[in-house]
């Protein structure tokens, strides 16, 4: 099995500590990357309110750059931003259900010298180290296990809902697994898949920003010493608004909020530089590790 | 007996011959129509005790005399009322499939599908799936085959022969 | 955030009642053919979708009244609704509706609605930011973080640049934002091509 | 062969019927009659109303006698409808039945049809096929096979019961098999029943132990159906009866091995059944106190001596009447009958199958069943309403539909939930005095008495919210949730979403078919519904037959339904097997196979294919023989015959071969 990697545009701006991490714990894993060569916007959710068969239409040209180098060999598409993993796999979803989209993108593709048969599967970093590379490889390569962390995993939503299998929808499993493997204690926390807040926290700031602090308030109550997150909006959402969240509904927070990729990195002692934890707000406080 | 057919219309519906088992596929069109599904009105059903009864004469017959496709409907493995028809529907119905494909005949016209008593719904979609399939290949040709021995005439005179 | 008649220091009346000829009868027939809208009909309002929702206690019309009122042709109050805009496509009442029926579909269906029919709250953040990304995207073929959000800003509050100035400039700092867009290396044409065709596709359609 | 001289020359009367507008809505039924009447053989062709009617056989009764029609077409409904009613039609009228031929115009063909012209075509088709046929129809005479007297019930719950003693009670001989070591079933747990809240032991046990007595019925728990033969009549049941290691005939239940088991109050001890897993229970044990037979029953997977052979067999010592026997193994019975009455009941749904309402997760969310024996007096906490903890809760909150009306589990409506969840509301405000919350999408109260039970709880200050439940967490948002389960609900009448802390959740579970419930149907040679119930015959004029002639089905297994339907439905079945009973014998279709001993190579093609190896060899005439009266009349080895000697009376090569041309003879 071969994984392309399509990082989308937030793993090369704010998401970048994400980028960094996802790499190198791949590599330690020896199991290689490659970048998606000439992807373009997945197509996001802000996008889809505006013009959606465009949106499939950029969701599309990246599947079928993909397929044609998964004709000779076995390669699956590995998506980290919960937003591009939700678009590509629901566009799959759509190709297949409807013709009125499949007729048209389908035209576009040829036009452009592209052609989507559906081959290629998209999947999520978290299936893919749980379900792949699974997770007593991952425990092989721990140096420095989190012993003493205690961690709120959080998965947001689009990652599980509403097409991916691999985990559940509900109550999703996948990161409490490779988190308590390298030694951290997993909070057990019912909002876990709840909503980050999403955009809102940006146009609509008093009730995008309730969510996240909602998710923050509660992570803290049940003792976590951090939030590990698979989704670089999550992230953001939670960790760089916790000023202003503090500033809204009048408490100081200080949660870190590290990719749950940076965390398998420390255990598996690589450095906070290369696993991008040095652009991190609040930082993941040694001591605590 | 004097065929009665009438003058067919130039370009006529696509016609399906389908074969139902008395217990579950005839059954199951029973169902779709108490709960009242509207599908393609191209099949013409008739009603066997079992699809092992279905002698591929019949099959043969159905696509000489014009019909443009045949269903043939039976128990899902293992239901069958008769224990094994359906497996021995299915043997037949493979040896068959082999001689009409060197007839030329196209691999949609002839179809085998087993339909549980409940799955009305199955019999309202294949039965659609193949009307379309069948109107997109337009009418079955199989007049130019070997036509076989007529075993109407010789099965009636061996009908009088016991009878008296 | 209040709503109006919770504050009773003065008494306000108001007439409401809806009119037949007031309607669109053919509103929720176009919203179900719209893919993920198929099974609206079957809606039975339960109301799991609004009370699993993090953002119902903030909008005007729960999701459950928005079928509702879909299916019952009462277009202009629900492309006006702020409901449609506070999704936040979390699809946590899709995969639980027991009906199966796709909402969050069904609200990107009246989201593309409203905007093309101008429909939405004037100034309201939401489908500018849409509307900046979608023409970065256009133009660059990936987004730009930084970029679309500042705009939104500038066309809606501008005081919030302010605001969140500080929140850029650390971000800058930790090489998390960039106001220069990144470009594609390659196949940026190829993307537009598509992207036109698209266009054709749909002025045909429309 | 049981064939008679055709009677002359084929004078055929076609009748095609209105249905009122079922058929002569979408089939042009004047035009339909007309070109029936153009058809060879066709001597008259007429259209009717309703031609099940009385007027309508008396018009074909009539046209036989004064107009010599020798064949008869109805084309109406489907055979499996009206055969039997028009073929009585010819008898009556001194006419061989099996000169009837039936066209189904309806559920073939108007039902299923949108197009009015279409629909007359594809009529007109299947009407020149039946006359087509019908003219090649030979006189016929249907077989008469005497039926067995006995009655095998299967399912020993409240329908099982019933139905047994209702037979027993005529007279008949009843197996009751029932796979539990005690009947009862379901209605056994429950604590009251609704709606009238008279006590389900009170009503249930007297039933139980005069099914335990009666001369009549063969009680055999702890026991299963392995396999089933034969046709309506006379079929043979194989039942498995599980060893038990306990000897039945001497066993009184007295309990002392029970006191005298080595496994002790701790986790050895297992989950008991009966209390769905809320007390624990002994290897060896009694069901319940009033469990019938009153035999106490050794659970290998948890016995000392059966798991790992060694234990100090305190209860052998125990058992003055030396019951136990470790050395006891199944033991397979066989049985002839004539009817068979399928009563398996159902499974109540997993509430883990919904994660969101933390069942499983927290303590203190519990299945309606298992509320059931809380507020049973003998529960496994007395008749408390005692929540994990022993404390009594203060706030309650019910949750209806858990399982059911949702297409990601089942799309049906379970149809009990909403009366059993009123009575556990009433139930536990009347044992704990708590505030109870009903969450429901629907209140469905259709039956006696229900709605003003309805009513009742309302006035006894239940709290209802119509909406459905998204969530039970233990996440508090206020002071006031903090320690609480919280239930998250719209409120869908206020418009409001609610979050409402409460000490119970109690999850109103919706009925399942059983996990097996595909095989036993396989056993049984019937049918399921998609959703795995048991499949009757007609869902109005036939609720509890089966396609398979002979068997019948009773309460749950074929669908959900309250106690006083099933017993209904238990009752309706007891009749219909005794009416089969009574009436000594069954009218068998002379569809069976025979050879033409001068047109049969001897080939033996047909022997091996024969399923009821009815099929044998004269080794002097060198031909295939038949025996008639194994026969079924599958028609596989005609289909085989390679010289067309082996024919189907029926469903004679030319029959078919006309009733194809004839279909086709139509655009």
């Amino acid at each position: 099995m071969e994984y392309l990697y399509y990082p989308g545009c937030s793993l090369h701006a704010a998401g970048k500590g994400y980028d960094e991490s996802l790499l190198a714990v791949f590599r330690a894993l020896g199991v290689p990357l490659r970048e998606l060569d000439g992807w373009n916007c997945c197509g996001a959710t802000a996008y889809m309110s505006v013009d959606e068969l465009k949106a499939f239409a950029l969701a599309a040209r990246n599947l079928a750059l993909a397929e044609q180098e998964c004709k000779s060999r076995d390669v699956c598409l590995v998506a980290p931003c919960s937003a591009c993993y939700l678009v590509l796999t629901k566009v799959q979803h759509r190709l297949n259900e409807y013709d009125q989209i499949r007729r048209p993108i389908v035209e576009a593709l040829r036009n452009a010298g592209l052609t989507y048969h559906g081959d290629i599967r998209v999947r999520h970093p978290l299936d893919v180290l749980v379900n792949d590379v699974g997770v007593e490889k991952v425990c092989e390569g721990v140096t420095a296990p989190l012993e003493g962390l205690k961690v709120a995993c959080y998965y947001g939503c689009q990652v599980v809902r509403p097409y991916a299998s691999f985990d559940d929808q509900y109550d999703p499993t996948t990161m409490d697994e490779l988190l308590r493997a390298v030694g951290a204690e997993v909070v057990d926390w019912p909002l876990k898949a709840r909503c980050c807040g999403g955009t809102l926290t940006g146009t609509v700031e008093e009730v995008g920003q309730r969510l996240s602090y909602i998710l923050l308030k509660e992570a803290k109550e049940r003792g976590a010493d951090a939030i590990a997150t698979c989704c670089p909006l999550c992230q953001f959402n939670l960790e760089c608004y916790q000023t202003q969240i503090a500033r809204r509904f009048g408490n100081g927070i200080g949660m870190p909020v590290a990719y749950f990729t940076q965390l398998l990195g420390r255990a598996m002692g690589i450095g906070d530089r290369e696993l991008g934890l040095h652009r991190s707000f609040v930082p993941l406080e040694v001591s605590a590790v | 007996m004097p065929d009665v057919s009438l003058p067919i219309a130039e370009e006529r519906k696509p016609r399906i011959i389908a074969f139902f088992c008395n217990w579950c596929t005839y059954t199951a069109s029973d169902l779709a129509g108490t709960s009242r599904m509207s599908y393609a009105p191209n099949t013409r059903v008739i009603r066997v005790m079992c699809s092992g009864r279905i002698d591929p004469e019949f099959v043969l017959t159905a696509l000489r005399k014009g019909a443009d496709g045949v269903l043939i409907g039976g128990c899902h493995p293992g239901d069958c009322h008769y224990q094994e028809g359906n497996y021995k529907c299915l043997r037949r119905f493979r040896l068959l499939k082999r001689y009409l494909a060197q007839m030329g005949v196209e691999d949609e016209r002839v179809r085998l599908e087993w339909i549980a008593a409940s799955e009305a719904d199955r019999v309202r979609r294949v039965t659609d799936e193949m009307s379309e399939a069948i109107a997109r290949l337009g009418p079955c040709r199989l007049e130019a085959a070997p036509s076989p021995p007529d075993r109407g005439v010789e099965s009636e005179q061996r009908l009088a022969g016991v009878a008296s | 955030m209040e709503r109006p008649g919770c504050r009773m220091n003065t008494l306000t009346v108001d007439r409401r009642i809806k009119f037949q000829e007031e309607l669109n009868p053919e509103f929720g027939r176009e919203i179900a053919v719209t893919p993920g809208g198929e099974n609206l009909a079957r809606c039975i309002q339960c109301g799991t979708c609004s009370s699993t929702c993090p953002m119902s206690i903030y909008m005007d019309h729960t999701p459950r009244s928005i079928i509702a009122m879909t299916r019952a042709g009462f277009e202009d109050e629900v492309l006006s609704s702020n409901t449609i805009w506070l999704c936040a496509s979390c699809y946590a009442c899709t995969v639980q509706c027991p009906k199966e029926i796709k909402i969050t579909d069904v609200m990107y269906a009246l989201k593309q609605r409203a905007i093309a029919k101008k429909a939405y709250p004037r100034r309201f953040a939401i489908p500018v930011l849409a509307r900046e990304f979608f023409k970065v995207v256009q133009r660059t073929g990936r987004s730009n973080e930084g970029r679309t959000s500042a705009w939104m800003m500038l066309k809606t509050k501008p005081l919030r640049i302010l605001r969140n100035a500080s929140l850029g400039l650390k971000l800058l700092r930790r090489g998390r934002l960039s106001m220069k867009t990144e470009r594609m290396p390659e196949g940026i044409d190829q993307m537009r091509t598509m992207l036109a065709d698209v266009e054709k596709w749909e002025r045909r359609a429309s | 062969m049981a064939s008679v001289q055709p009677d002359g020359e084929p004078r055929i009367g076609v009748y095609i019927c209105h249905c009122g507008v079922n058929i002569a809505s979408k089939v042009d039924t004047e035009s339909a009659r007309d070109f029936a009447g153009g058809l060879p053989g066709v001597v008259l062709s007429r259209d009717y109303k309703f031609m099940c009617s009385d007027p309508g056989q008396e018009m074909i009764r009539e046209d036989i006698r004064e107009h010599g029609i020798n064949r008869v077409v109805v084309a109406s409904c489907s055979p499996l409808m009206h055969e039997r009613t028009f073929r009585n039609a010819c008898i009556a009228a001194g006419l061989n039945p099996f000169y009837f031929q039936m066209a189904n115009i309806r559920e073939q063909v108007s039902w299923v049809t949108v197009d009015r012209a279409e629909a007359s075509a594809k009529a007109k088709a299947l009407i020149a096929a039946a006359v087509r046929r019908v003219a090649r129809a030979r006189a016929l005479e249907k077989k008469r096979v005497p039926v067995h007297g006995d009655v095998v019930v299967v399912g020993g719950g409240i329908a099982g019961i019933h139905a047994a003693l209702t037979l027993a009670e005529a007279g008949k001989h009843v197996y009751l098999v029932e796979r539990e070591p005690t009947i009862g079933g379901h209605m056994a747990q429950f604590d009251k029943t609704f709606p009238t809240l008279d006590c389900a032991a009170c009503i249930l046990t007297p039933k139980m132990s005069e099914v335990g007595a009666h001369p009549n019925i063969t009680l055999w728990t702890y026991s299963e159906v392995d396999a089933v033969s034969g046709f309506t009549g006379n079929f043979r049941v194989t039942v498995r009866r599980k060893a038990r290691y306990v000897d039945e005939s001497t066993c009184v239940g007295c309990q002392e091995c029970v006191e005298a088991c080595v496994l002790r109050k701790d986790k050895v001890q297992v989950p008991d059944e009966f209390n769905v897993g809320l007390s624990k229970r002994k290897a060896v044990y009694l069901p319940f106190p009033q469990a019938t037979p009153a035999c106490v029953v050794i659970d290998p997977n948890a016995c000392l001596q059966l798991m790992k052979g060694k234990c100090a067999q305190t209860c052998v010592d125990a058992c003055e009447r030396l019951s136990i026997d470790f050395e006891q193994e199944d033991e397979v019975v066989e049985v002839e009958c004539g009817a068979i009455i399928l009563a398996t009941g159902y499974k109540t749904f997993d509430a883990h199958r919904t994660p969101e309402y933390g069942y499983g997760r927290y303590d203190n969310v519990y299945t309606s069943l298992e509320v059931e024996r809380l507020v049973n007096a003998s529960g496994p906490t007395g008749g408390e309403v005692k929540l994990r903890d022993g404390s009594a809760p203060e706030r309650v909150g019910i949750i209806h539909c858990v399982g059911s009306r949702d297409r990601k589990h089942n799309a049906y409506c379970s149809k009990v939930c909403c009366m059993y969840s009123l009575k556990l509301a009433h139930l536990i405000k009347e044992r704990t005095g708590a505030e109870v919350f009903n969450f429901y999408i629907d209140m469905r109260t259709p039956g006696k008495g229900y709605e003003e039970f309805y009513d009742r709880l309302l006035e006894e200050g239940m709290q209802v919210v119509r909406g459905r439940v998204a969530e039970v967490t233990d996440w508090a948002m206020t002071d006031a949730e903090k320690g609480k389960l919280v239930i998250r609900a719209e409120d869908t009448l206020i418009g409001t979403a609610r979050r409402i802390p409460v000490d119970m959740v109690v999850l109103s579970v919706g009925l399942e078919p059983h996990a097996d419930a595909e095989d036993v149907r396989r056993r049984f040679n019937i049918s399921c519904s998609t959703e795995g119930w048991f499949l009757e015959r007609h869902p109005k004029l036939a609720p509890v037959s089966t396609f398979t002639d002979g068997v019948w089905v009773a309460g749950c297994c074929q669908g959900p339904k309250d106690i006083p339907e099933t017993v209904a439905q238990a009752g309706a079945a007891a009749g219909e097997a005794l009416a089969l009973i009574d009436r000594g014998h069954v009218e068998i279709e002379p569809n069976t196979a025979w050879i033409d001993a001068e047109a049969c190579s001897g080939c033996k093609t047909c022997i091996p294919l024969c399923p009821f190896s009815a099929i044998s060899r004269n080794e002097e005439l060198g031909v295939a023989e038949i025996n008639e009266a194994l026969c079924k009349g599958c028609g596989t080895c005609v289909a085989a015959c390679p010289s067309g000697a082996a024919q189907q009376n029926l469903f004679t090569d030319e029959e078919i071969f006309e009733e194809i041309e004839g279909a086709l003879s139509y655009a």
